[in-house]
Order: C-alpha cells, then structure tokens, then sequence
C-alpha cells in the first residue's frame, strides 16, 4: 500500500509538497523510533544486566558504559541442565507449533466455508478452552496427565502446549480464510483438483501470512509457558522457562543470571520471527486477479 | 465427450421470501460436441446457469445431466468439466504457467515435461508465452484473460464452460482466439457453452443460440435463425447491433399507424396480423434506405446524429411528424455525407419487416428472405448433426 | 461453500484408491475437523467438569461418592470473604484499558510498518516489534519490577533525569495503570502481528480505488481497509481479550495483586484461593462464576458483532 | 554465588552417585539403626530453591551409600514450589517422599496430608535417641515442627531456622556519630537522621509487600515484642486489634512512610536487599539473617559496610525477634515415607548438619552446638554468629494455625494498605482482626 | 476541468535489468474537455498509462501535467479524478448504493439526501436500481461492472479516467451506455481518457484516438483520420474489424506482385511509391467486390469459410494463384449466397487501397475519399475546438 504520496488537493496550500512529503515521512519514522526505544530499551536493560559483573546489575546511575562479561553466559553454558532444557523446550515446542497447525488449520477452514450445525456454539464452545486461568485447571489436567501415563513426557507436553493454542489458530486462521475468495477454490475444483488438493495447492498458500503469524504467535505462547510445565512435570521434560526461576532464590535473586537466561529464551524467537519474516508479509492482492 | 441436459432447472439466490430467481426453469438439450452460445442482457443468469451445469452451484429444482449421468449431486471434479471464469479466478500465488498447469496436474497422468509442453504451445498460441514465469498480478487486464482462457484450453475435458472468455481482447486477438477457439472445439469435439455479448462471437462460433432474459429461456436456435426469425419482440430487439427499431402502433384497415409515421401493410402482413390492433413493427437499421426524394410507404425523417464508424456511419433519425422526441438508427455507407438535421425520406422495403404483437412480444410476422438465405437458414448447424 | 452434499466420484473410475480419496474429500470437513473435536473435548471437557464439582463440594476428595456436597456455600464464600466481586471489577478495568491501548497501539503500528519504503527496515521493525511478547512472563515481572522501583529502578531514574516531572511510585501510586501499561508493552505485539498480516491481504486496487475516489489517509483505513480486514481485527481483539481476562503470570509476579487487592485479577484471586488459602472449592466457584461469565460475554459478542456485523 | 549448577531440576541418578566418594565418614553415622532395610529403593526430594539445598547435597552420596537409597531432587523457586507440592499432596499423587514444610503445615496436617512422624521415632529399627540427640535442637524449631504448637506429633523435622536481625551502614553511622539502635525509638532516630542527611539514601528498608511471609513476617516480630499475641483467643479472639499490635502497625508503617523508600508497600525481600545492596538504604530495620552473605557478598557495593545487630524493641518490652522453620515432611500418600524418615534423620544429624556448616557455606543450623562451634563462627564470623545465636535463644517463632495463610495474607493485604497511605494502621488492623474471627467461624 | 500533459512519460516495471516497457517514452496533450480514446492491443500499455494519470503508478520517467500544475508528486486525490478499473475494484463490504456514494462522500460536502439522490438517478440510469442493497458479491459480471462505471460518474471530477467500462456488458446496454457517457462528459465538460477494445466505441465515442503498441504512440487523431488515414501498417490493421487485408509484394515498372495476383498501380500510386520495391497493399474487407465474372485488375478467389453475421456476412477467400495457405477476409451482403469453394474474382477499387512501406511500415500511400468525406475528416474535433 503505497500511503506515502501527498493527497491534498494544490500541495501548495500550507506546505509545498515535497516538504509536506518529507514531513509525512519523517513524523513516521519518529514514531516508529520512539516505540522503537520504548521495545528496546528494556530489552537492552535486560541484556545489559547479563553482560553486567555480579553487583553491578543494579546500580544508579546505571553504568552506561561497562565492560561486558560473558560470565554469566558461559555459567549458563556450562549447565548441563540449562542446555537440555533449552533443547527439550526447542523440540517440544516445535513438534507442538507444527501438531497445532496440522490439527487447528483444516478445522479453521471448514469452520470458514462449511455450513455448521450450532455454528455459534461451537465457535464459543473452542473460545472457551481458553477462557478460563490456567491455573484454574491444572489440577485436573494434572489427574488426566498421571492417569493415562502422560505426566513428565514430551508428548504430555506436546499435547498441552497444542491445547493452549489450538483455539488461536482454529480462530485466526478462520479469520483469514474468510478473507479468500472462494471462487479461487471453485477454480481449482473446476480444474479437477479435489477438495483436499484446493485446500492445500490454492488456500493455504494464500493464507501463508495468517498460517505464519499465528506460528509465530502459538510458537511464543508455547514456549513462555510456565504453570504446565511445573506441574505436568518432574525431571525428563521441563521446559526452559522454569529453568529461568531457578535464579530467583529463597534469600536472593542471581539478577544476572536470571537475565542471561531470559535474553537465552528470547533468541530463538528471534531467529525464528527472522525466518519467517518474510512470509508475514506475503501479501496477495486478491482484486488484481478476481474482479470485484 | 458429453450430452448436457437440463431439465426445469430453476436457481434462486437468497431467502425465499425476497428471492432473486436467477435462472427460471430452463430445459435444454445440447448434443454431444455442440457448441452452444449463451447471449442475453447482463444479469439474465447466463454465468448462473453456467455455474449450475459446473456444479459451482446447486440449483434450487430441477436436474442436470451430463452424458447419461444425473450429477446433481456430483462436484466439478467428477463432472470433469475446464471453466473460463468471467472474473478470471487467476492463483494468484502461481505463476502464469502454474496457473495454467495446474489443471493438467490435477486432472491427468501427464508427466511434467509433457505438461510443460502443452501449456507453452497454449500460451504461445496466445501470446503470452512469454509471460509464462509472471505472477497474475503483473499482467495486463487482456493477458489475465488470456492466461484463464489458456488454464482451460490446455486440458481436455468432457465439456468446456467459457464465460466471456474474450471480453478484455482487441478485435484483432479476438478474431484469432475466436477462430482458435472453434479450431480447438472441432478437433477435440467437446461439447461448449459459451457467453458472450459479442455480436460477432454469437453469431459466428456457435452451433446454437441459447437467448436469455430475466433468467428466461427465449429463443434457441442457429444464429441466424435467432436473427432472422426471432421468436419475440426481445430476441429480435437483443440480436442485431445497432438494435432492430421498433415502431409501436395500431393497425386499422389495413394499416399501421405509428407515431410519426403509416405503414401500408402487405397482403401476408395483414393476414399475420389477424384481428390484432396493438402491432409493433420491426426493422433493423440497415434494412432502412434513407433517399433524398419522398417515396411510397416511405416517410420524412430529419437527422438528429451521425456517428461515422469508418465504412459505415450511423444515422440517428426522428419522424418529422413525431410527437415525441424518440430517434431510430439507420445505417449508411460511411462515406455518404449526411449532416446532422438533414431531411430525408426514409423507408424499408416490406420484406424486411418483422411484426410483433405489441401485448405479448410475440412475433406475428416475420421478414422474407431470398431463397438461398432461406436455404441456408433451415439447414441443421453442421457440427449438431455431423457429431 | 454450502454444497457439501457434493461427492466428488467419478462414475466410471471405481478402483480402491478411488473410494478411498472419495471416502476422504466427500467427507473432509468431518476428517478436518476430527482432530480439533477431539482435543477440545478432552481439554474443555474435564477440567470444566471438574471445577463445576469442586466448586460444589466441601473439600476435594477424588470419590464422588465420598463428597459432600454443600450446595451453593463456595460461592457464598467466593463473594463475600472471598472478594470474588471486586476481583471481577479490577479484571475488567485492566481488560477495557489495556485492549483499548493494544488494540490502537497495534493498529497504529502495523500501519505505520506497513507503509515503510524500504524492506530492510520493515523486516527491521517487523521483528523487533513482536519481541515483547517473547520475553517469559517470569523474567518480566522481576525485571521490571526492579526497573520501575523508585530508589534503584531505571525507569523513575531516567524520568527523573529526562523531565521535570518526578517520577510517580509506579507499583503503589499507580498500580492498575502500570499494570495496564506493562501488559501494553508486553501484548501489543500479539495485535501488531495479526494486524501486519491481515493488512497485507488487503487488495491494493481497493485501496487505489479509494484513493481515486478521493478518499483521504484515515478514510480508506476507516472506510476501506478496516472493513475489509474486520475479520482479522474482531478475532484478534476477541482473542486478547479473552487472554486478558485471565492474565496471570507478569500482574501476579509484579504486585501480587497488591497493594492491598487494588490489582486483585480473578486469575490472582483463584490462585490465593487455590494455592493459598487451600479452599479449592471457593476458587473453583470463582472459576465457574467467571467462565459463565466469560462465555455470556462472548456469547453476546459473537452474536451481535460476529454474526450480525463482521461475517455478515 | 551460586552458578548455573544450582538449578531447579536435578537428577541424582544411583549411577553417578555411586562413582563419588562419601565425603562424610560412615562411621558418624555408627548408631542403632537399620540404615540399609530400604537398600535399592529411591525416595524423591520436592525441595525449594535454598542454600540449604546446596549445602546438603554434596553429603548426599553419603546417605546414598549409607542406605543404598538413592535420592532425587525436585527443586523449584519457592512460589512454584507450593503451587507443585499442593498440587502433588492434594491429589493424592504422592510423588514427594520427602518435601518442605512451612507455614502451611497446619493447613497440611487438618486435611491429613502429612504423615506425622511419631510412628517412626517409636520404631527402633528407624531411629536411634541417643545418636540422634533431640535436645540439641533449638525449643523454638522443635516447637515449630509440631505444627507451631498446634501438633502433639512431628510434623516434620527442622532443616534451616532464619532468625530477624537489623542491619545497619556501619559507614553511615560512624559519619552520623550513630549508636546501633536497642529500642525502637531509637532505631526512628537513627533512620530519621539518616533519611535526612543523605541524598539519594532512604533512613531504612522494609518488606511492605502483601504476603504472608512478607511484610507481616517482620512486624510480627514487632507486635510480639509489644506483648500482642496472633490470637488473644484461638480461634475467637484475634489479637490483631489489641493495643499492642496497632502501636506496631503504628510504628512499622509510619517508619516506612517517613524514611522509607517511596513505594516501601509494594516492596519484597528482593526489593529490600537490592535498595540496601545498591547502598540506597541505611538499614533494614529487621530481616531474615540469612540476608547477610548477600549483603556482605560480592553482590552488595557496600559489602564491607554493613553492620549487623539485635532487631530494636520497644523500651518496655521484651526481645523477642520472630524465627523461622523450615522443615522437611513426609506425606499420607508419599511412596517411601520410611526411607524418607531415615533421609530426614539423616540430614538433620549433628555429623551431616555440622559438616553442611564446616564445609558448605551454610549459616542456618536447627542445632545449637553448631553455632558455638568455633570453626563456624570463625567461618562466617563472630558478630554474625554471636547476633544470631542471642536471637536464636530468644526467638518466637509464629505459631502457624491451619488457616494463617488465609487469614495471614487478608492481614498483610491490611497492613499493605496501610503502608500504602490508603487507610491508618488502626483501621487495618481492626478489619484484619475481623477478617481473622470472620475465617475461623465462617 | 484540466488540460492533460504527459511529456516523454517512461514506465518501466520491475529491475533494470529486465524492466517490462509498459509505456515507452509518450508525449500527448488532451485539451481541457476533450473526450480521447486510447485503443492498442492487450499489454500495450493503455491501462498503465491511465494508472499513471490517476497517480497510482509513478512514471519512471517524464512529467505529468494536470490543468498547469506539474502532478508527478501528487496523489490521485489531489488529482481529483474518477475511474473506472478495469478490475472493478468495488468496495466488497459495501453495498452498491456505498459504494457509488463512497466519492461524494469523500469528495464532496453534499448532504446525504444530494448524495443518495444523485447515486439513485445514476443508478437507475445504469440498470441497477434494484440492486442498490445489494453486496457486489451478489451481482452479475455486468452489473458489478455498471457500478464500477457508477461509482465514476456520479462524481463530478477534474478528469474521468474510463478503463474498458463497458466490456462486460451486451450490446444493448452498451449503445445506450455509450451515450450517456457521451451526453454527461458533454454537459460536465471534463477532460477523459477511455480504453476500450470495442470498435465501434472508439469509432464513435472520442474527439481522438490514441493508438498504442509495444507501450509506443502509433497515432494520434480523429477516429476518421485512423481509420481513413492510418500512420501506418500497424493502426491501419488495428483500426476497423474485420482487420484491413494485406498482401505484401514487390513493385516492379508499375505492377504490384504479390503472392497469388498482380495489381497494376495507378499513377498517384506509383509516385507514392518511388523507388521502394518493397511494398505492401492493404485493402478493407468491405472494399472488396466479389463478382461472379473476370473483371480487370481483379483475380480469381476460392471461397474458404462463409461466416453469416445476419445482415452481413464474412467470406474467407484464398487467390487460386496462391501458393500457400493464406486467406483474406471480404464482407459481402448477409443474403448473398456464397457457398464455401464457389470461385469468384475479386477486385478492389484503386481509390480504396493502401500503400505501406514493406520494411518499415509507415504508410506511404493513402486511399481516396469522396470529396465529402475528405471534408469531413479535415474538420477538426467538434469538441476539441469548441471547449
Ligand atoms: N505490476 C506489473 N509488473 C510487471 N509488469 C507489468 C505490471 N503491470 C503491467 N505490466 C506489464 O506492462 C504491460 C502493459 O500493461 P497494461 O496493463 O498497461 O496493458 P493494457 O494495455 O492495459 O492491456 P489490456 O488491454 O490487456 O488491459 C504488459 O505487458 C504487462 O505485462
Ligand atoms: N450470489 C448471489 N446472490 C444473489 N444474487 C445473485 C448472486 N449471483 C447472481 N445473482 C443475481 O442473479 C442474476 C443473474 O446473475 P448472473 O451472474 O447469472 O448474470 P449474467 O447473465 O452472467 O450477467 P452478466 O452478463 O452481467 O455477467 C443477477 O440479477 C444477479 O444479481
Ligand atoms: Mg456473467
Ligand atoms: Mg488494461
């Protein structure tokens, strides 16, 4: 969406256009910075305190300029635990951001081009898996968890984190879908592919931005999950989140290590939101081949 | 290769109660290999009806057939069907060559390489071979349409549904896609429905005319039988570009008497009319001789507009003695110079007269023709018979 | 696609495989839909069962038979010590304020990204701007509760120095505000990121027409782009909300509900109940109150917003 | 510090432990007991994140070749703790043979979670008086593992007690001319003069934060000093509105409002510790002692500044600085509750606690002998141990009722609000009163 | 109202490496209230060059001009114009009636009953006042594309900018839409750039025509002046339907040879022609007579296809000389009966034909008109002169 051009009748009226231009141009980016810095900066603070020497972490005026230590990094590192942790919660979470999309995306579609009996209730009905406070029903997951032998596994946990995004993708995605044209899968049905092969080779790849915002998003929610994970498990599949507690002691709070931790845990976010960056943005213009 | 019919189909869009009837109990029975040419104003349920016989909507009574199978229930798939969208319905996510691959990956056994093959000759045939590694987005209006013509061409269906396949083409493209059209349709037999609001595409590509309005069946029939012998008032009106003029009237005695003009009828005239009063009368703007001199039955015209069209112009013309201010058009040799509020006399011969009964639109009386055309009109469309 | 009846069999191809396909594309949205029935069954269904028969009993026991049921008496207690009610109206203060905020903020953002020139600094801003959201909820109540405190924080430290102004004891002079404006931080990237995606599916002839049509900036957001995109925005405005209701971790490791219960969520207050006070059966009737709550709300929304204006 | 080895989750599988040498000499533990009846079996450990965790655990592979019991550890933060071991005991999972107690532990005992360990002490083949030596122990743990006096039975054994202590600026003071504060008037003076000399430096810190082992775990400390009970009558009478206990309120809260940092109401242990360890702060008027290698350590930029004391007491009253228990239990539904009964015994033994306090940083002993262990006081230096012993001996421990978190965090949410200006402490501590009879008798 | 300047307008899409030219270098000026038509094949760059107008595309090259003010930074709603898409482009979450208000509203201060007045009376102008509550999802290709052209002219803009308005509608419609265009841009006076493919709008519908191949000027001037006088090969096939015939040749002491006949030049020819040897003829179909009997400079014919238009009809015919399989196209009388394989002769009349310049295809010989005609073609556009 080109916004960037002048829309005011004569450009001469206040301001000469190409001023005006530079203005629009200009004021936008000046915002952009300023929420920039409003991200950034605690950020910065977070990943300041990790390189910061034990002591140092807190003090006013805050040391600007410090040199950097590694120590807590390599501390982190050298924790066996740390780095299974981290692994188990890389694999879990990503086994469960793909189950949740193999599972939520089809039901999204239907829920978007079926007829569906008691459409409003089921709608509510998947809303409501996520309505109430998670703590509200650990314990009974907790019961189920031991009772079919899931507690402390990879797949209890898999299964969990698909269960706190599955309504997420089931609704955003069916947002999305409701934004393609159908006459596009007529097409594809015309051309002899069956319902299941125009969902995949025609819908889904117009819906990549939906599909990959709400990865993203579920991978996130997943990954910064915590009560689950203490309670659903013991040694074999902890999550690194809970790992991040561990700094907060009884008596003391090791503010260094508990920043190089979470700086840890948002990196592969990071490297993930720049993987799939581009597809975010790949839009399709729908009205330049269907014309209405 | 396939037998259509359609059997008292009947579509409505919406609730009942404020219904749209979009396609109104239409019964039709297109031969195996026809190609038939559905024309009628926009919104007369052409593309419905189209979409109907693909399976892309259900119709609200009646059946379809295709060969001998019902299929009301059956998707576009199993009716194995090629479709040209009026909205063209590009992918937009492939590439032109994809998009027009697709349906022979899906629809076929065919090997990659032999795929490839086909949709380049298609597309060269079209002229946009070179286009083929785009995305739709980039294309023009025109070449859009070409790539959904292509999408449909490359595959070899049982019926081929094309809904105004050329309407973003020049005349010079048009002219060789309408003949590669036929060429394709001939060679592989399929039978086609065809839209269009091309004069010359419904003349000239079809076996048969299928004339809708307001979702009604009005005439079907050859091309000229449509316009030679219109059925009714509409048909006649519809067929033809300029339109036929119409001149309502009351006939007494022999005569009908119009706004601005009389008209002494024929002898077969009058008997056609019978004891009707309220008669139309029906002429096309090139059957009209516009003279400089008064003649018999003719009657004193002055020239509002000319609209010169190269070899022909467009003479719009009022009855001096009108009442009201309604012009007809006649067409002239364009290089004749006439100018705007000339007075002429004009005239058309009895032959070329059609008459309709002003009530029901039905036509009472139809114009002559020589023999020879009148041969080659009640000739059966080869392609119907041969196949 | 109303025309699910449709089967897809070709009449003279009837080889196993065929069936099969057929057996799988006549019925796929039952296939599709399959799983997810499955898992929200098994995950709305017992836990919702199971608060409904805590909130009814008068100490947990995992034998029904055993139980004794007291009636309505949890959900006595629930609104009179157990401060049920007034958690309710915080819930809803920091739900209004900080999806209001989110909702805007997010908007704001991704329209702003999205009218960047040069791709590198919108894939720039694109990651940047969703980070938040990653930050564990752990490590940003302990951060920021460090950074917002008034001797040592950073944050009254840089406000003191940037500005006249003093800076205000954020987590006892302002604590639903600084909740509201934390979660803002935290959360706004969940609307920027669905906003940014369903921006980019905008058709851009629409927007074209509209500006042919003479339509200045905000009006093609308010006329053309919005509507068109209402979809999106109403899924993702419901979602936060109903996340917002039952925010946790960052409020609870920030103030604990305090001071005071000035900050009292209902999450918070299940969790004392729960966790604290040991009375399963008062949290649990909490838990019900709310959901019924919650899922009226919803009820309502889905109705008169979804069905009569967004899907319509 | 504590680095990355110390982390919630560990896994001490019979394998590794096998491979390492006991650092404690089998021989310490030559008493009347079976030691090796649950040879092969495994007990599972639910503990919090503390130094006494770090400290134990390096003796482990003694127990483990003691008993040929092999010891896992589940170690968590303290919030996330309770929520897993309140979790585990309330449904009868029963996955922790052996896990930490606190102020819950009447709450435990009336739902009949815990095992009471009675049964065991009277079973000859589990428990050896004369080795074990009880009477070492402090009254006031032993008293707090009998469920603060609510209990005939053990509730648990007493692992680490933390006692209130004041720390002050030794820098400041001597600046100031100032004498450590005895009463309570005098600790006012101190933090005013302080407060008001120094920029950037509030008089004293606090915990104001709700919670029941927040802020009212120091001014309780303050009430009892002041001759105020928790419950004048158990469980009609709250004693929360008596006289006593609204001059502390009174005391505590206008301190922290006057010379306290802004935002003291919302401020936890770690708000507190980092203020002073930031050298923000002249004093923290009474906290745990257990603060004082944090303060002293490389953490602190004012670690060789620091003082430490007796917490102050009203003129007239009597010194009676709060103390806190934690002990280890064992559940109803525990598997291995016997093995975790030797553990226990284990772990609190005089040769296993002196060793943990000689060798292992650990500065929390349950046992008296160890404190006037001069390797010890050495070790963490004379005016620490001296300070905490004296307080120690003169400790009263809160007597947690079933139901002191509930009516406990109402109490603090009161005493928040107070500090938070919105209400005066008597108010507070009138509707805490009623809250409190309101519990009991709803 | 505005005066419209393109001066050496480049529009390139894509890298440099491999831009498509969609608009080569185009300098045109269209007088304030002139009415120009752009016609040129699909992809040759017409809707750009209107894209380029309307602000949506940005030149890569060259100046805009709008009344005096240079508009190269400016946006369309600055420009102040109304277009037609050639997609549509409505608005899908409003109705039809929102969708034509949506350019008052935005662009006017007139109070919602002008304005729903307004959208009523064009509405039913178009044929779609019924459907005024309808979504465009629930219309007909026809009539969506009615509410695009709506959404345009009720506005009262500095410039329409018309891109194939009327390509999906029948001919009926199309005519009387046609003049209605013609009737508003006359009593609004606003300057308009229209694209069509149709004949017989750009015939009649412009003061000029603006021809464009390959992004390239080929001709500007009154449609008469392209049709009588084309510039060169390419307008002279591309102007009239069926195409001009051509047959190229080689001219020798004042004989053209071509493939299957030999056409003896008359003098003015033979100047024209000089000393090229490389020439080619071009005749219109309807130039063409067809005689049963030899006449002289005319040749012998087979007929191919006989393709009846009603009134009309198309006869395809190979020279029998011919040595490969090439036919032309001649328009005869529909009632004339021409079978396929008749022989007939063929002539055309000297004044008739066209002479282009083999290799470069500029035309270097024009036919002749009657002096009538001739005058006709040398008024200027009615429209261009008198506003
Ligand atoms: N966005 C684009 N990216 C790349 N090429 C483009 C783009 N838009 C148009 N083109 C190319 O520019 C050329 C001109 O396109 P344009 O749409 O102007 O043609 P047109 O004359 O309007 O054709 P039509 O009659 O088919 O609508 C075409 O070859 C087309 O492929
Ligand atoms: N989805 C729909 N909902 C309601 N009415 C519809 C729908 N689709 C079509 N119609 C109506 O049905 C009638 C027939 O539409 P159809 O598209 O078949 O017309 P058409 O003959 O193809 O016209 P055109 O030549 O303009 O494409 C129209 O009046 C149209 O408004
Ligand atoms: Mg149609
Ligand atoms: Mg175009």
């Amino acid at each position: 969406m080109a916004t960037q051009d002048i829309d005011t009748a004569t450009g001469s009226q206040w301001l000469d256009t190409e001023t005006r231009e530079t203005v629009v141009r200009v004021v936008r980016h000046a915002v952009l910075l300023l929420w920039s810095f409003v991200v950034l900066f605690p950020l910065y603070w977070l990943a300041s305190m990790s390189l910061k020497p034990p002591g140092e972490a807190n003090s006013l005026p805050p040391d600007w300029v410090f040199l950097p230590t590694v120590y807590n990094y390599i501390q982190l590192a050298q924790s066996g635990e740390f780095l299974a942790a981290f692994a188990n919660s890389v694999v879990m979470v990503s086994a469960s951001v793909i189950l949740v999309l193999l599972i939520g995306v089809p039901a999204a579609y239907v829920l978007s081009r079926y007829d569906i009996p008691m459409q409003r209730d089921v709608l509510v009905w998947i809303l409501s898996s996520r309505m109430l406070p998670p703590i509200a029903v650990v314990i009974p997951f907790f019961v189920i968890f031991r009772s079919l032998n899931l507690f402390d596994t990879r797949l209890g946990m898999v299964f969990m984190y698909v269960s706190i995004n599955l309504s997420l993708v089931v609704w955003v995605m069916k947002a999305f879908f409701d934004g393609i044209p159908e006459t596009l899968e007529e097409a594809a049905r015309v051309d002899g592919a069956t319902r299941f092969q125009s969902f995949l080779k025609v819908v889904l790849p117009a819906a990549k931005p939906g599909i990959f915002s709400v990865a993203i998003i579920s991978f996130i929610f997943a990954w910064i999950e915590l009560l689950f994970g203490l309670v659903l498990t013991n040694f074999k599949a902890v999550p690194v989140t809970l790992f991040v507690y561990s700094f907060i002691g009884s008596r003391s709070i090791e503010w260094g290590m508990l920043a190089a931790a979470s700086t840890a845990m948002i990196i592969p976010i990071v490297i993930f939101l720049i993987a799939v960056n581009k597809y975010l943005a790949a839009g399709l213009s729908f009205g330049v081949v269907i014309k209405e | 290769m396939a037998r259509i019919t359609l059997d008292d189909v009947t579509k409505r869009f919406g609730d009942d109660g404020d219904a749209v009837v979009a396609v109104d109990d239409v019964s039709l029975d297109i031969a195996d290999g026809e190609f038939v040419v559905f024309v009628g104003p926009s919104g007369s349920g052409k593309s419905t009806l189209m979409r109907t016989v693909a399976g892309l909507e259900t119709q609200s009574e009646g059946d379809v057939y295709i060969g001998d199978t019902l299929v009301n229930q059956l998707g576009p798939r199993a009716r194995d069907i090629a479709m040209v969208f009026q909205n063209y319905a590009l992918y937009p996510n492939m590439t032109v060559e994809e998009n027009m691959s697709f349906g022979l990956k899906m629809s076929t056994d065919l090997s990659k390489s032999e795929i490839a093959d086909q949709v380049a000759s298609a597309a060269e045939m079209m002229g946009i071979g070179k286009l083929l590694d785009n995305k739709p987005g980039e294309l023009s209006g025109g070449q859009q349409q070409r790539v959904a013509l292509g999408r449909a061409i490359v595959r070899d269906p049982n019926v081929f549904l094309m809904d105004e396949p050329l309407s973003n083409l020049d005349a010079k493209l048009r002219a060789s896609m309408r003949t590669e059209i036929n060429r394709l349709q001939n060679e592989l037999g399929v039978t086609t429905l065809y839209v269009t609001h091309d004069q010359t595409e419904a003349m000239t590509m079809g076996d048969r005319l299928v004339v809708l309005n307001f979702g009604e069946l009005q005439q079907v029939g050859t091309p000229l039988e449509c316009f030679y012998r219109p059925a009714n008032r509409f048909v006649a009106g519809f067929i033809g570009s300029p339109s036929m003029n119409f001149f309502e009237g009351t006939v007494g005695s022999g005569t009908l008497v119009a706004d601005g003009f009389e008209y002494e009828l024929s002898e077969s005239m009058r008997s056609s009319v019978g004891d009707r009063t309220k008669v139309t009368l029906g002429a096309r703007p090139e059957d009209f001789d516009l003279s400089e001199d008064s003649v018999s039955n003719g009657f004193e015209v002055a020239v509002d507009v000319v609209e010169p069209m190269g070899s022909i112009s467009y003479v719009y013309v009022r009855p001096v003695e009108q009442s009201h201010d309604e012009t007809f058009v006649v067409e002239v040799d364009g290089q004749r110079p006439i100018s705007e509020g000339d007075h002429l006399y004009a005239r058309v011969s009895p032959t070329d007269i059609h008459l309709f009964d002003t009530q029901s639109g039905e036509t009472i009386h139809q114009r002559t023709l020589t023999d020879e055309a009148e041969e080659v009109l009640s000739r059966r469309p080869e392609s119907a018979v041969s196949k | 696609m109303s025309t699910k009846t449709q089967t897809e069999t070709t009449p003279n191809e009837q080889t196993a495989t065929a069936r099969l396909r057929d057996l799988w594309n006549d019925y796929l949205a039952y296939w599709f839909v399959a799983p997810m029935v499955v898992v929200m069954l098994l995950i709305t269904f017992f836990p919702g069962a199971y608060d409904l028969y805590l909130s009814l009993i008068e100490e947990p026991t995992f034998n029904v038979f055993d139980a004794q049921f007291v009636g309505l008496a949890n959900f006595e207690t629930a609104f009179t010590l157990g401060g049920a009610f007034h958690s309710f109206v915080v819930t809803i203060t920091v739900v209004v304020g900080a999806l209001l905020l989110e909702t805007v903020l997010g908007f704001f953002l991704a329209t702003l990204v999205t009218g960047v020139e040069s791709t590198r600094a919108k894939s720039f801003y694109r990651v940047l701007f969703i980070v938040p959201m990653a930050v564990a909820p752990v490590s940003l109540a302990t951060i920021g509760r460090i950074m917002l405190n008034s001797e040592i924080g950073v944050i009254p430290y840089l406000i003191e120095a940037a500005t006249p102004f003093a800076a205000p004891a954020f987590l006892s002079e302002m604590p639903l505000l600084t909740v509201i404006l934390l979660d803002t931080w935290n959360w706004t990237p969940f609307m920027f990121i669905i906003f940014y995606a369903g921006l980019s599916s905008v058709p851009e002839t629409l927007v074209e027409a509209a500006r042919v049509d003479g339509a200045p900036l905000w009006r093609r957001y308010v006329h053309v782009i919005i509507p068109y995109m209402k979809p999106v925005v109403f899924v993702a405005t419901l979602i936060r909300m109903i996340d917002l209701f039952r925010t946790f971790g960052v409020v609870y490791g920030l103030t604990q509900g305090g001071p005071g219960t000035a900050t009292q969520l209902v999450s918070i207050n299940i969790y004392e109940q729960m966790f604290i006070n040991n009375q399963p059966g008062v949290a649990a009737a909490i838990a019900v109150v709310y959901l019924v709550l919650v899922v009226a709300l919803c009820n309502v929304i889905i109705a008169k917003v979804g069905f009569e204006g967004v899907w319509n | 510090t504590r680095g990355g080895e110390s982390t919630q989750t560990t896994t001490d599988s019979g394998g590794d432990s096998a491979n390492q040498e006991a650092p404690i000499p089998l021989s310490e533990y030559d008493a009347d007991i079976d030691w090796k009846q649950f040879e092969g079996s495994q007990i599972n450990i639910g503990a919090v994140q503390h130094p006494w965790v770090d400290a134990v655990k390096p003796a482990v592979p003694t127990f483990e070749e003691l008993t040929g019991i092999d010891v896992e550890w589940n170690i968590l933060p303290e919030q996330q703790f309770r929520t897993k071991r309140q979790t585990d005991v309330s449904t009868g999972a029963g996955q922790f043979d052996v896990f930490f107690m606190d102020q819950v532990v009447n709450q435990f005992r009336n739902e009949g979670w815990l095992q009471p360990l009675d049964p065991y002490f009277e079973d000859g083949s589990l428990y050896d008086e004369d080795w074990y030596a009880p009477d070492d122990l402090f009254e006031a743990s032993k008293w707090q593992a009998h469920g603060g006096g609510y209990s005939d039975t053990w509730t648990g054994l007493p692992i680490t007690v933390e006692v209130q202590t004041q720390f002050y600026r030794t820098d400041l003071y001597e600046k100031h001319g100032l004498e450590v504060a005895e009463t309570l008037e005098e600790f006012r003076q101190n933090a005013q003069t302080i407060h008001e000399n120094e920029s950037d430096v509030v008089g004293t810190v606090g915990r104001g934060q709700k919670g029941y082992g927040m802020n009212i775990y120091v001014l309780n400390t303050f009430l009892r000093q002041n001759g105020a009970a928790l419950w004048d009558s158990f469980p009609d009478d709250s004693g929360l509105d008596s006289q006593g206990v609204i001059d502390a309120a009174n005391w505590y809260v206008s301190l922290l409002q006057e010379f306290g940092p802004q935002g003291a109401s919302t401020q936890t242990w770690s708000d507190v510790l980092s203020t002073m360890q930031e050298g923000r702060a002249g004093h923290i008027v009474a906290d745990a002692n257990l603060f004082w290698p944090g303060l002293t350590g490389s953490d602190s930029s004012v670690a060789d500044n620091v003082g430490i004391a007796t917490v102050p007491k009203p003129a007239d009253g009597q010194f009676s600085p709060n103390a806190y228990n934690w002990q280890i239990s064992t559940s109803k539904n525990a598997k291995n509750s016997e093995a975790g009964f030797l553990f226990m015994l284990w772990a609190t033994s005089e040769p296993t606690n002196t060793w943990m306090h000689l060798n292992n940083d650990a500065a929390f002993s349950v046992r008296q002998s160890v404190w006037e262990n001069d390797e010890f006081r050495s070790r963490v230096g004379d005016e620490f141990a001296q300070v905490t012993l004296e307080s120690l001996q003169a400790a009263a421990p809160d007597p947690f009722d079933r139901k002191y978190p509930e009516w406990g965090q109402r109490y603090s949410e009161e005493l928040q609000r107070a500090i938070a200006d919105q209400k005066s402490a008597e108010e507070s501590m009138t509707q805490a009163a009623e809250i409190a009879q309101e519990i009991y008798s709803g």
